[in-house]
């Protein structure tokens, strides 16, 4: 089948590449433009490993064909710290241990970032809602919801 | 492993159309493709041509005007249905059942139109839309037809949909006075799909003394979204009391004609049925009673 | 001066920069020059004898690369009890005969993976289908099925533990009462499923990067079946996306992947599918155990005898060992005069069955805790007097099996008696449930024959002061490197980024037995804190010559500064010291090798944690659905080295174990597992997790550096136990049959009514 | 004064204890001995599992009274 053309902006970065029409965005991210910071964590589209952010929500990169994807702007965990500075997100889940074996940290932390850049200051329950379909198989997701709601109680705004 | 196939994106109704048209009978149409894409990972779907009608800007909307009710252009997100404030404001059933569809990721790329041209028996909206006595509108290249949501089911993963056809937009009328909807899925973890789900609507007389008409839908309890609509009958031009309440709950669950799987017996089903039918009927009953705000 | 300027700080998981940005690299993104990409091809028979295999369609496929069967293999039954032929049974690649759905029976290496899969589809194998058993009680019966040659009855392997006078105690019993239960398995789900990418290259040397709890145990068994030299193989694992006990024996992608490639001389990478996983990686054993129990009316134990099948699957794996802590842990955490177990691992045409959190311990707790509520009610005791009565204490001997030496099981059964007390009167259909647990810290077994220390360590501190650590332990997301890298700084007397950690290589760390059975703390954290003292002692030695004090004061080392322990103002900087001490050794730099294996410490383990979790959980009347509402743990695991990844670990065994009790069933049938996937199989959500709150009751385990003990593994012990007396006490029924879904409690409800009525 | 397990060789204190540590062991070599003396060791295990009493081991313990070496 032949490939097609798929001009995607990934972490600010514009991107032309040719795809195979069966490819779902979560290879192409992976696998051609090598941010294998996304993770895969089953085939039916159940664990949410794969989240990121295609223009501002979140979908699941292994539930998307990557030309479907045409012309949009996608956020991957790579793209959550800038210049080496981390993420309010970022520096919250690391002074809560909200990760232990990280693999699906990041698709947890693109689903806490979308619910804060939506509701700044969100309620335990609607914490709880907004990363109901993450699976993470290690924490518990307790320390993942304090460090969320540590973020929304303001205690990382931009400063230092 | 997904088998290789055409692609082609349609940018208008018109468009797509003229795929259906031209690809009859060897085409699959993704919308969200929530669903489509995992039955084609593995295998059990492998279209040659995939028709992609998801950028359909004229696809994508919702319009409510007070005489002729709510319209939902059929790839409108889940999402963008839960936070709608004609919705919210006249339809708040659809609110609390789109927060409980799936998870945040699914709703934000999942459209309504691709949710109920799957046919599952065990989807959300079906039930709920049957309840708010929902019409959708269908097209295929030569003529555009209407017909009631419940007729739009025939079995497990089949609609009435025909070759060509394209699902556009799903109509709900103005709710009548006096009216409550309500739904209700029983599930293991939150946002699953319903192991059961009753969704009941009630209209009560003028006096709001007894019940004018209801609708007492059933998911997951089927092969299709179904009415109990004798369970319906004992209730209309009746005053609700426990008496009958458990009666309706016994009729619905005879109704009902559930198979077993891994989550449940076919005899739990039915209790399932029995308890939901009885919870929402109560629930409906008590606000529909109170003065509209 | 702290105590401590290091220990119990909390302290930020040293591979958490990485991991939150997304480069921390596992085995699963690998990508190497010329890689290809593998499948495994699995047995779709419970049963049956391998007739014909005809790879030449698949062969002759485009893109296709090679395809191996077990022709291709030495054949060799290996199996991780290396000590015991017997229960060396598995060959990973059938030869002759499939014994589980999902047995491996080839593999292909192609340019890519949708090419490997077609190529599976033209892979022609030729099966005379044989008759099944797939439950334990069946298949011990004379005339079932028999699986192995060697296994008469398919009896895999029998375990007795036995002290006191058991039928003396049982005459003495005011009350005896006999229950059975039913456990069902448990999937590990590892976010990461298992994988590895083989390079094998023409001077006959082998890398494996893969997913694993221990990369020693795959380099030693890798090395024997595929007749390589063991330090040939070299085994690389940096990170692990969660193990739970699925992950340190050889699984069927690092065997296919390492057989492909020496085949092709390429690197060949083969993940494994989530419903692979499901349906053919290790998982939670089954068991059916038979449990009477004779007590004095006062409450006081006197007898007890456990009876166990287990549901083997078709080899034996790590069962063997979760037969006997089963049994063990029967006993736990109570003094019993007397007790008897009889356990049975029985072979079954299932996939095998194996270590997972806990490892036997689970399901004893549930069996152990359901009955003790049930004899308390039966006596109208409170059910933490009961276990108060009986509580294992410091010192107690555990006749023949292991000696207490730090225990903290009173405190946690007070401190958790306050919290009940706090919680006043519940509303209708609410209840609390407790259970009481243990669990070791490290086994003492050496059944994989390994002539090294079980643990060891080595350290290198550099002209800067910084501090090369080696060590052979997993860190699988428990947080071993964090651990680690702070025994050693707060021995050596420096700070955590005065350490840089080296883990995860065969090639450049010492042996260490790997992350199971909870035994890194103790283990690998003996062995970094002997390093670190050795290493520290050269340091003082030259510290002591500059310092030359007129009377001789014993030397320190607390935050980089070396000083009189009696005049802690009178010292040197670290720095200093050690770049004099490096000059004056002739440029060496100061290196010192630790290591740990415990020596006459019973029958199971060096030390053991204890600790008791009260859940708070509704019952739906209607419909039997459980709603958990709190959940609170007081534990005591000695010394809390970092109190973030001790909570972590708390909440992560409790969520684990919750999806035990309640949620998890995988559905079976003839052998075949009928929800393989996350959507059917279900584990908690964030949505359904209760409030946590856990206990700090801090003791010293003399055993343990610092005092450390196990956490975490345990804490999956009570919680299916505590749920279900939870539920016994909001309705009044106790439901033995593991997982407690909603349709069984629905049913129990029922029969209730029904009785009332009678 | 004890007996010697007449397949390993292991001196234990009385037959009963000798008895345990037969079945306790059970590989080949054990279950091999207590057959070739016309019991059936699987049975004598499923007899102790699934009645009480501990009559599997007393009836290996009342062979092996007969049949194991007494050694002081």
């Amino acid at each position: 089948m032949e490939k097609q053309l798929l001009r995607i902006t990934v972490n600010n970065e514009y991107h032309e590449l040719y795809v195979k029409p069966k490819r779902l965005l979560v290879e192409v991210l992976r696998d051609e433009l090598e941010l294998t910071g996304t993770k895969r964590g089953c085939n039916t589209g159940a664990c949410c490993a794969c989240t990121v952010l295609l223009n501002g929500v979140t979908v699941k990169s292994c539930s998307i064909l990557a030309m479907q994807a045409d012309g949009t702007e996608v956020t991957t965990v790579e793209g959550l710290a800038e210049g080496g500075k981390l993420s309010p997100i970022q520096r919250s889940f690391l002074d809560h241990g909200a990760y232990q074996c990280g693999f699906c940290t990041s698709g947890m932390l693109i689903s806490a970032t979308a619910l804060i850049n939506e509701k700044p200051s969100p309620t335990k329950k609607q914490i709880k809602e907004a990363i109901h379909g993450n699976i993470c198989r290690c924490t518990g997701y307790n320390s993942i919801i304090r460090a969320i709601k540590a973020v929304a109680e303001g205690k990382y705004k931009e400063e230092e | 492993m997904i088998r290789d196939f055409v692609y082609s994106k349609a940018k208008t109704v018109k468009e797509a159309l003229g795929l259906l048209e031209e690809h009859k009978e060897n085409y699959k149409i993704i919308c969200g493709g929530q669903s489509l894409l995992i039955l084609m990972r593995q295998g059990l779907v492998a279209p040659a041509n995939l028709i992609d009608i998801k950028s359909i800007e004229e696809l994508s909307y919702i319009n409510f005007k007070p005489k002729d009710g709510l319209k939902i252009g059929a790839a409108t997100t889940h999402s963008e249905i839960e936070k709608s404030s004609p919705v919210k404001k006249h339809y708040p059933v659809l609110v609390s059942m789109e927060k409980n569809l799936a998870s945040v990721q699914t709703r934000n790329w999942g459209t309504i139109g691709g949710n109920l041209a799957h046919g599952d028996p065990a989807g959300d909206p079906g039930p709920v839309f049957v309840a708010l006595n929902a019409t959708v509108k269908m097209a295929n290249k030569e003529r555009e037809r209407t017909i009631p949501l419940e007729e739009f089911f025939i079995d497990y993963f089949e609609t009435a949909l025909e070759d060509g056809e394209l699902l556009l937009e799903v109509q709900l009328p103005v709710v009548p006075p006096r009216t409550a909807t309500v739904y209700e899925k029983f599930n293991i973890i939150k946002n699953d799909q319903g192991i059961v789900s009753v969704a009941v609507s009630i209209t009560m007389e003028k006096k709001g003394s007894s019940c004018k008409d209801a609708r007492i839908v059933l998911g997951a309890a089927a092969s299709i979204p179904i009415r109990a609509k004798k369970a319906e009958k004992l209730l209309i031009g009746q005053k609700l009391n426990n008496g009958l309440l458990e009666k309706i709950g016994k009729r619905a669950s005879k109704e009902a004609d559930p198979v077993a799987d891994i989550h449940a017996s076919e005899e739990y089903r039915r209790h399932l049925v029995e308890a939901l039918t009885k919870r929402m009927v109560r629930k409906a009953w008590d606000q529909a009673r109170k003065p509209a705000r | 001066m702290k105590k401590y300027s290091v220990i119990n700080t909390p302290i930020h998981n040293i591979d958490g920069i990485a991991k939150i940005t997304g480069r921390a690299e596992y085995a699963f993104d690998i990508k190497l020059p010329h890689m290809l990409y593998g499948k495994i091809l699995r047995s779709p028979y419970p049963h049956a004898k391998i007739l014909k295999i005809n790879t030449k369609k698949a062969e002759g496929l485009t893109g296709v690369k090679a395809v191996v069967t077990g022709k291709d293999t030495l054949g060799i039954k290996q199996g991780i009890w290396r000590r015991f032929k017997e229960l060396c049974d598995e060959e990973i690649l059938a030869r002759s005969k499939v014994r589980y759905i999902g047995e491996p029976v080839a593999a292909v290496a192609a340019v890519d993976e949708d090419t490997a899969e077609e190529a599976m589809d033209l892979i022609e194998i030729e099966y005379e289908s044989l008759p099944g058993v797939f439950e334990p009680i069946e298949a011990i019966k004379e005339g079932a099925p028999q699986l192995h040659e060697h296994a008469e009855r398919n009896i895999n392997v029998t375990r007795h533990i036995e002290w006191g006078d058991v039928d003396e105690g049982f005459k003495k019993a005011d009350h005896v009462r006999e229950d059975w239960f039913r456990c069902s398995s448990q999937h590990h789900v590892c976010m990461e499923t298992h994988n590895a990418v083989a390079s094998f290259t023409p001077d006959k040397k082998l890398t494996v990067w893969t997913s694993t709890q221990s990369h020693y145990y795959i380099q030693v068994l890798l090395s024997w079946v595929l007749g390589l030299r063991e330090n040939d193989v070299r085994v690389i694992s940096r990170y692990t996306g969660g193990g739970f006990g699925s992950k340190f024996e050889l699984d069927s992608a690092q065997f296919c992947s390492s057989l492909l490639s020496m085949k092709l001389f390429k690197p060949v990478k083969i993940i494994l599918t989530r419903e692979e996983e499901f349906m053919a990686t290790k998982r939670r054993t089954p068991m059916f155990y038979y449990l009477r129990t004779g007590v004095k009316k006062d409450g006081t134990f006197l007898a007890k005898e456990g009876r166990v099948f287990t549901e083997g699957g078709a080899y034996t794996s790590m069962g063997a060992t979760a037969l006997y802590l089963t049994g063990f842990f029967q006993a736990f955490p109570y003094v019993w005069p007397s007790y008897r177990y009889d356990g049975y691992r029985v072979y079954t045409n299932t996939a095998p069955t194996s270590a997972m959190r806990g490892f036997g311990a689970p399901q004893a707790t549930f069996c152990a805790e359901t009955q003790i509520d049930l004899i308390a009610n039966d006596l109208g005791i409170d059910p933490i007097k009961i276990r108060r009565k009986n509580a294992m204490y410091p010192g107690y001997e555990v006749p023949g099996q292991a000696t207490i030496q730090s225990c903290g099981l009173s405190q946690c059964l007070d401190k958790i008696e306050k919290w009940i007390k706090s919680q006043g009167k519940l509303p209708p259909n609410r209840g609390i449930g407790i259970a009481a647990y243990g669990f070791m810290s490290g086994g003492i077994f050496n059944w994989f024959d390994t002539p090294y220390a079980f643990s060891s360590a080595v350290i290198q501190v550099n002209i800067d002061g910084k501090v090369d650590l080696y060590i052979g332990s997993q860190d699988m997301g428990q947080g071993s490197n964090t651990t680690m890298t702070m025994i050693c700084a707060e021995e050596l007397g420096v700070q955590v980024e005065d350490i840089r950690l080296h883990m995860g290589d065969t090639e450049s760390c010492p042996v260490d037995l790997g992350a199971w059975g909870s035994r890194e703390t103790l283990m690998q954290g003996n062995a970094v804190k002997m390093a670190a003292a050795k290493a520290k002692q050269q340091i003082i030695e030259y510290a002591a010559a500059k310092l030359s004090p007129n009377i001789v004061y014993d030397l320190d080392i607390k935050d980089r500064w070396v000083h009189l322990i009696a005049r802690p103002e009178r010292g040197l900087s670290y720095y200093d010291v050690v770049k004099e001490a490096i000059r004056g050794k002739d440029g060496q730099p100061i290196i010192a090798r630790g290591h740990y294996t415990p020596h006459r410490k019973g029958m199971i383990s060096p030390a053991y944690s204890f600790g008791v979790q009260a859940v708070d959980a509704e019952v739906d009347p209607d419909t039997g659905k459980i709603t958990l509402k709190n959940c609170v743990t007081a534990h005591d695991c000695g010394q809390v080295i970092n109190p973030l990844g001790v909570k972590g670990q708390l909440e992560g065994a409790m969520a684990m174990a919750a999806g035990y009790g309640y949620t998890e069933d995988p559905s079976m049938d003839e052998g075949k597992i009928l929800n393989p996937n996350l959507v059917d199989y279900k584990v908690l959500r964030a949505t359904e997790m209760p409030e946590t709150k856990v206990i700090e009751v801090e003791t010293y385990e003399p055993e343990g550096p610092f005092g450390a003990k196990e956490a975490g593994e345990g804490l999956t012990n009570p919680t299916a136990g505590a749920l279900g007396n939870a539920v016994f006490h909001a309705t009044g029924l106790s439901v033995k049959n593991l997982p407690i879904t909603p349709e069984k409690v629905l049913e129990a409800l029922k029969e209730k009514k029904k009785k009332k009525k009678k | 004064m004890g007996y010697k397990c007449p397949s390993c060789g292991k001196i234990w204190p009385d037959t009963m204890d000798l008895a345990r540590h037969v079945f306790g062991t059970g590989d080949q070599a054990h279950k091999d001995w207590v057959n070739s003396k016309g019991l059936n060791f699987i049975e004598l295990l499923l007899i102790q599992t699934m009645e009480p009493g501990n009559k599997g081991y007393k009836t290996l313990a009342e062979l092996l009274e007969k049949e194991a070496e007494k050694v002081d």
